[in-house]
């Protein structure tokens, strides 16, 4: 690199700037990659099409709702009631199909709306009465997990047609399960309103500086709302998909979720500060939780030092990005 | 000709402050109409009720004869009018091109044409002279780049006036005169600028009507030719002002702190000076020729490949601030809000962030109240009570803030980063017979600027910088700008 | 083509033919981190050892009962590694019952405990407490201790939503119904937690005062009701009727705070379990499942032998029916 | 207020602008009144010396957990691990007690090192490797849950002397709890470090801007680590309080608990971004909290409209904060 044009160099840069966004991604996949193999030596039955197929359906929920987290994450905000809100938007949709009858994918797209309708009271009291997001969505924590009960008298219910197992449980042309399908469709999605449309440009924009995001004009309140809207739709998609996996609506699912969707998240390279966040990286750290829970039941781990595994996995996963990004930075001076 | 801003009885109260105290004002096409006046006296403010970021306590505002209500910045671009913040509107981890076009992206149905928005972004930077590639993060640019984006994000409306609060403040005299023409590039079209400039000079280089405002109110709209400097400055300040530039005799002693070789990656290479007691250095050179970096090197703020550095003999190892600042050494940033202040804390607690009167962990605040109040007094800080935060001051007295701080420090030698920037007359005076004083102490000052006037009136030596490197040092009899933008671009002087 | 991929990897132990080789099994219980539960791994690890041939137990499950798509995960990640058998306790009836399904087809052997599916396969023994049977004759006793005049009863639950939670539940209302004279004042959940359990009859004793008795669904309950009303000043003025036999709950019994407590016989369910399981697999033959039992503990009966064998089981004296 | 001098108005300003730090604390404060009317005239039971020293007694673990968050708070930090590790610290520091025969106080003082420990290691994960507190604390919330199932082989922990029922459940002269009094302690002394010592002033100063508080040579790292070791130590006798209420070591203690403890500090005026909060404010947040749920039991609110009920009371809270807050920057314009 000693003889460059500047043309070269401020290319390289560039290069060099938007690699370190990629870098989170790059780690959380190391850290991916370096589990997988580790499994596969470690046991004979992790790398069969069964248990990655199972592994794939296992991650569609944490995914899902991820993406969404993520966008929640890039406007510098949080939504810790994407796991009661699942189980609200869960136990409805069953409802839809059982008590209403109404017709599967009907009831799907219900379950996904109560989950929209959440988000949407996360959203105007984040945006319009001006609560912090932690707080309003905690609150939302609460209410959604209530809501459910009451809705449920804390019963799961039953006797959803059998046609609404294809969702979490059903197999896709070619052998993929169509968890993973809806993934794989999610994500394209989330990834093209990151980087193509209004939406996620102003969703950065507004993470990574919020004034000057009002002093352009932005309507703030308005995509601050959206974004929340997105993350409940998409939770309560989660939710749905959930049910389906247990052909029931459980009143107790999600409980903890929103850790391992935030999780997943941050160790895919979203800060809490807003700003910065892909959709790839989801992914990948919600692969990677999913696959270290695996792995620790193949292995037979106790279930108490699989905690402490995954606690330190985490720790481990972003101390190596943050190393990454560190790196970086110095070579590229 | 019909204004096409009309402004009357305008009014801003803040809690405890008139900010703007009914203002009438007419702006008219094609005019470069410069707003005047000391720290807080309101010029921010009401461009701000302009530009509708703020909501007006009271008065009417017409954009080309339209009585226009408040409905937020997006309406007032929208109208017409753009502006240039005094601090940066920018979001760091966008990119160049994603800032310039926020909040109005090419593209339809809700998605954004790319390829357009880079493409008419590379015409823009064009515009200001902003060699930087769209696709490069906000947060990779300094200062002085970040300021010329947002002028062109400024450009990118159509609008009828273009506001720019303090535009120059970090910018130095090529950059200048690049924005000069642009300037001169939107009047011919017929659009108004509004422009803020606490620099003497620019204001009779550029403007063709002056309003000078005082305490929120105008005290005098003129054109420029009605205006000399003196008369200027009296209408600003209410009072005479002497010599703008105080330089005091001092005797100048032995090397305070020396500095050998001191390298860090390709920003600085083999970076040598020294310092004496009781000497004003001044660091020169072009935008990003690595004056900060070099002062920050030192300060022990950023990393160092390699070098040396001395203070009163004795060899310092200084691996970050504390280091530096234990040892006698103290740096004033260039950017105040993002590495200055405090902003949630008050102006007391800001003085004495860097020495605070402690023992065995607990705070004097009787002690420290008395400090604040001493430097409030000293540096003429203008706030009924040094118990408010510091937010709520105007950038000048914000500035004051953090000079304060580091004259607690008791530092013996001191960089000051563009100290002037965003000071009015009347305190840069101020601030510059401080300067002087703390010299005459026997301190060791280092100036920063990218002013030559100041540099050439208060330093003993001047170095200049250039890529990174020390391109050379003059002694006080050979000081003239040409020679210091010689050795800055690297031209053979042409006398 | 999923499917047919899953049918060949049971097709290996399919048929009546029974294994001799070493035996894997993955013995669930509902959550781990429970006294309860701990027993019934003793049972468990106790009948693997005394079982002839080599039977290993992998012992593994969530953290919290109501996690159940969590048990679901597991218990797929245990099919997928292939074990012998499954023996385990379900979350939740009708979901589970898929998973056993599953394992079936697998030919994998499955044997609950604690808890049931809904519907049993045929080929899927239960050995577990009748848990409605054993609070109907918990609040019997209470309903008669509290004498003709009735009184005034709060009910601490621990987790709604879980079958074992809702079928105490079902037990006690069922027998409050036909005693009209017995009134429940106050149903406030414990969470499961002690300190929940606490804070919780502490303020249900304030809004209270002239309450008489305290009906509490598990461990957690039953130690915070009795702590509360211990320093309420009122022990032996409440009946305290629970379940689960903590050490501090049987020395509050002794005491006379609690006046009885449900023992269940969780270590009869793990060696139950696992004996069944590995029979199965080595004969190929049909096992029974049955009632693990439950017997009401009090202040008189707690020294008795059979109670002792039941509230401190060891492998040497193990409180099951003769082999 | 029509006429006053330049000088009265000016201190005017100046005393309401403190006013609205102390604004929150009156919002918070306000929501405790009426709630606290409200108890009163609908429970007979409430205005009882016995029901508000219970209340009082059941306030301490929050209270002074939330004492150490609002501190955390303030850094703009988060320690999400302080429910595990309460629950690490409270089983170590009573089988401290039981298994190894250590005097009471001892114990207490081993239990509140455990936590301090844990919360050295946040500490050094987030100054010196540079993980985002939320992530590391996210980490040792899973690593400490793991560790105190292990210790303890998930089993609860009796056998205390009775000399530790003091802490807990003992009166002080006067018949005030000693729970309470604790409470009192722990808020003074937090009151001084907040507003007296350099700990404090540069807690605030890193959460107001980092970047300034390293350039003004205060060694961030060292401060940081010590903030999250104290909110670690009061987690940390907050678990042994709580072993104390109930005389005992509770594997399962403290699930959720990070959520009521930073709606405390939130409620009482913490602001997640940093550089606000205050322990008077966080004390009047942790009763807040504490009332409803004694309210709620009191007036045998069914269990599941409880949870509704104490997500929609955190909102109000903190949206009349926001609002008093906006009508006191209007009412000065
Ligand atoms: N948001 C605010 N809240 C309270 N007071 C404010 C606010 N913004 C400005 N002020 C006050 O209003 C007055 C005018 O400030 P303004 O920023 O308009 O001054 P200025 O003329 O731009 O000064 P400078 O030259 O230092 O930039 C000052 O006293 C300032 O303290
Ligand atoms: N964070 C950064 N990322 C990339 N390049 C940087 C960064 N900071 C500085 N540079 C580059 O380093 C060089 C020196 O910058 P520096 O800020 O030290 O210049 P300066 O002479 O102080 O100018 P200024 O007038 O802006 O203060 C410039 O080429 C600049 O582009
Ligand atoms: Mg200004
Ligand atoms: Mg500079």
């Amino acid at each position: 690199m000693s003889q460059t044009t500047a043309t070269g160099r401020t290319l390289g840069a560039t290069l060099r700037e938007h690699l370190s966004d990629v870098v989170s991604q790059l780690a959380a996949a190391g850290a991916l990659i370096v589990v997988f193999v580790f499994l596969s030596i470690a046991s004979p039955n992790f790398l069969t099409a069964d248990n990655l197929f199972n592994v794939g359906t296992q991650t569609a929920v944490t995914a899902v709702i991820a993406i969404g987290m993520t966008l929640v994450i890039i406007t510098a905000g949080i939504d810790l009631s994407v796991g009661s809100v699942a189980a609200l938007s869960g136990v409805m949709g069953v409802m839809m199909m059982v008590d209403l009858g109404l017709p599967v994918p009907l009831a799907i797209l219900g379950g996904t709306l109560v989950g929209a309708v959440c988000g949407l009271v996360n959203g105007l009291l984040i945006s319009v009465a001006g609560l912090n997001p932690f707080i309003a969505t905690l609150g939302m924590l609460s209410v959604a997990r209530g809501l459910v009960y009451i809705v449920s008298d804390a019963q799961a219910v039953f006797g959803t047609p059998d046609s609404f197992r294809l969702l979490g449980q059903g197999v896709f042309v070619g052998g993929i399960p169509i968890p993973v399908v809806v993934i794989l469709v999610v994500a394209v999605a989330g990834y093209v309103v990151l980087s193509r449309t209004k939406l996620g440009r102003y969703a950065y924009a507004i993470g990574s500086n919020v004034e000057a995001a009002r002093l352009s004009g932005i309507p703030i309140r308005r995509y601050l709302t959206a974004v929340y809207v997105i993350s409940g739709a998409l939770a309560g998609f989660g939710g749905m998909i959930a049910s389906s996996r247990v052909a029931s609506g459980q009143p107790n699912f999600g409980m903890g979720l929103e850790l391992d969707v935030i999780a997943a998240a941050v160790i895919g390279g979203a800060s809490l500060f807003g700003g910065q966040g892909t959709v790839l990286g989801t992914l990948i750290g919600a692969f990677l939780i999913a696959l270290i829970r695996n792995g620790a039941v193949l292995l037979d781990v106790n279930i108490f030092y699989q905690q402490v595994i995954i606690g330190v996995v985490i720790w481990l996963a972003v101390m190596w990005d943050q190393y990454r990004r560190r790196r970086l930075a110095a070579a590229s001076e | 000709m019909e204004p096409v801003v009309r402004l009357r009885g305008i009014c801003k109260e803040f809690p405890g402050v008139m900010a703007v105290d009914g203002v009438d004002l007419d702006i008219l096409p094609g005019e470069v109409h410069v707003v005047a006046g000391e720290n807080g006296a309101g010029k921010s403010t009401l461009m701000k009720l302009l530009s509708q970021v703020e909501r007006p306590t009271a008065g009417e505002i017409y954009i080309s004869g339209e009585r226009v209500e408040f409905h937020g910045p997006g309406h007032a671009q929208r109208l017409g009018v753009a502006m240039v913040y005094q601090e940066f509107a920018l979001a760091p981890h966008l990119s160049v091109a994603e800032n310039l076009f926020l909040g109005r992206e090419p593209g339809r149905g809700g998605f954004v044409d790319r390829r357009a928005e880079k493409e008419e972004a590379r015409g823009l930077l064009e515009r200001v002279g902003l060699e930087v590639d769209p696709d490069r993060l906000v947060s990779t640019l300094t200062v002085a780049e970040q300021q010329r984006v947002e002028i062109a994000k400024a450009l990118a409306i159509d609008a009828k006036v273009v506001i720019m609060d303090e535009p120059t403040a970090t910018l130095a005299e090529k950059e200048i005169e690049e924005l000069f023409g642009v300037i001169r590039d939107l009047t011919s079209q017929g659009r108004a600028v509004l422009y803020i400039s606490h620099r003497l000079d620019e204001i009779f280089r550029i403007a063709d009507r002056v309003t000078v405002m005082r305490d929120g109110k105008v005290v005098a709209t003129l054109p420029v030719e009605e205006l000399d400097e003196a008369k200027l400055v009296r209408l600003m300040v209410g009072r005479e002002i002497g010599n703008l530039y105080p330089r005091p005799e001092t005797q100048i002693g032995d090397v305070l702190l020396r500095v050998r070789g001191l390298s860090r990656g390709e920003r600085l290479r083999d970076c040598s000076f020294e310092v004496r007691a009781g000497e004003i250095l001044g660091f020169a050179g072009l935008v990003g020729a690595g004056r900060t970096e070099l002062a920050r090197a030192v300060f022990g703020a950023d990393p160092v490949d390699a070098g040396e550095i001395e203070l009163e003999g004795r060899r310092l190892r200084i691996r970050k601030p504390q280091d530096a600042i234990e040892a006698g050494i103290g740096y004033l940033t260039e950017d105040r809000k993002g590495e200055g202040l405090a902003l949630q804390l008050g102006i007391d607690q800001n003085i004495t962030l860097a020495s605070l009167p402690a023992r065995f962990g607990f705070i004097g605040l009787g002690r420290e109240r008395s400090i604040a109040e001493r430097r409030r007094e000293q540096l003429n800080i203008r706030t009924p009570s040094v118990r408010r935060k510091v937010q709520v001051l105007s950038g000048g007295n914000q500035q004051k803030v953090v000079v304060a701080r580091w004259l607690e420090t008791r530092a013996r030698v001191l960089f000051f980063d563009e100290p002037a920037r965003g000071i009015d007359v009347g305190a840069k005076a101020e601030m510059f017979a401080l300067i002087g004083e703390l010299a005459r102490e026997g301190r060791g000052i280092v100036l920063i600027s990218s002013y030559l006037p100041e540099l050439i009136n208060m330093c003993d030596r001047i170095l200049v910088m250039r890529d990174g490197s020390v391109a050379g040092v003059l002694e006080r009899e050979e000081f003239s700008e040409e020679r210091i933008i010689a050795l800055a671009t690297g031209v053979k002087e042409t006398v | 083509a999923c499917a047919e991929v899953r049918e060949q990897g049971g097709g290996q132990q399919g048929g009546g033919e029974g294994q001799q080789g070493p035996i894997e099994l993955a013995v669930v219980p509902k959550a781990v981190g429970f006294d309860f539960w701990e027993t019934v791994r003793e049972g468990a690890v106790c009948a693997a050892r005394r079982a002839e041939g080599e039977v290993d137990v992998q012992w593994d499950g969530v953290a919290q009962e109501t996690d159940v798509t969590g048990q679901v995960n597991l218990l797929q990640n245990f099919i997928t590694q292939g074990v012998d058998g499954l023996v385990y306790a379900a979350t939740d009836a009708r979901v589970l019952h898929d998973v056993t399904r599953q394992a079936l087809d697998q030919g994998i052997t499955v044997v609950n405990i604690d808890s049931g599916t809904d519907p049993q396969p045929e080929n899927v023994p239960v050995f577990a407490t009748d848990n409605v049977a054993a609070a109907e004759r918990a609040t019997e006793y209470l309903v008669e201790q509290l004498g003709p005049d009735g009184g005034k009863v709060a009910f601490i639950p621990f987790q709604p939503g879980t079958a074992t939670n809702d079928t105490r539940t079902q037990g006690f209302k069922n027998v409050l119904e036909e005693n009209p004279q017995v009134e429940l004042v106050a149903e406030q959940s414990s969470e499961s937690n002690y300190n929940r359990a606490l804070q919780v009859t502490e303020d249900i004793l304030t809004a209270h005062p002239d309450l008489d008795a305290i009906y509490a669904a598990n461990e957690p309950g039953v130690l915070g009701a009795a702590e509360a009303v211990r320093s309420a000043g009122k022990a032996g003025e409440i009946i305290i009727v629970g379940w689960d036999t903590a050490p501090d709950e049987l020395k509050a019994v002794r005491e006379g705070v609690v006046s009885a407590l449900i023992a269940q016989n969780p270590f009869r369910m793990g060696y139950d379990g696992v004996n069944a399981a590995v029979r199965m697999i080595r004969t190929g033959e049909q096992v029974e499942g049955g009632d693990t039992g439950a017997i009401l503990v009090t202040k008189e009966n707690i020294d008795d032998p059979e109670v002792q064998r039941v509230l401190k089981p060891s492998c040497e004296n193990p409180p099951v029916e003769d082999q």
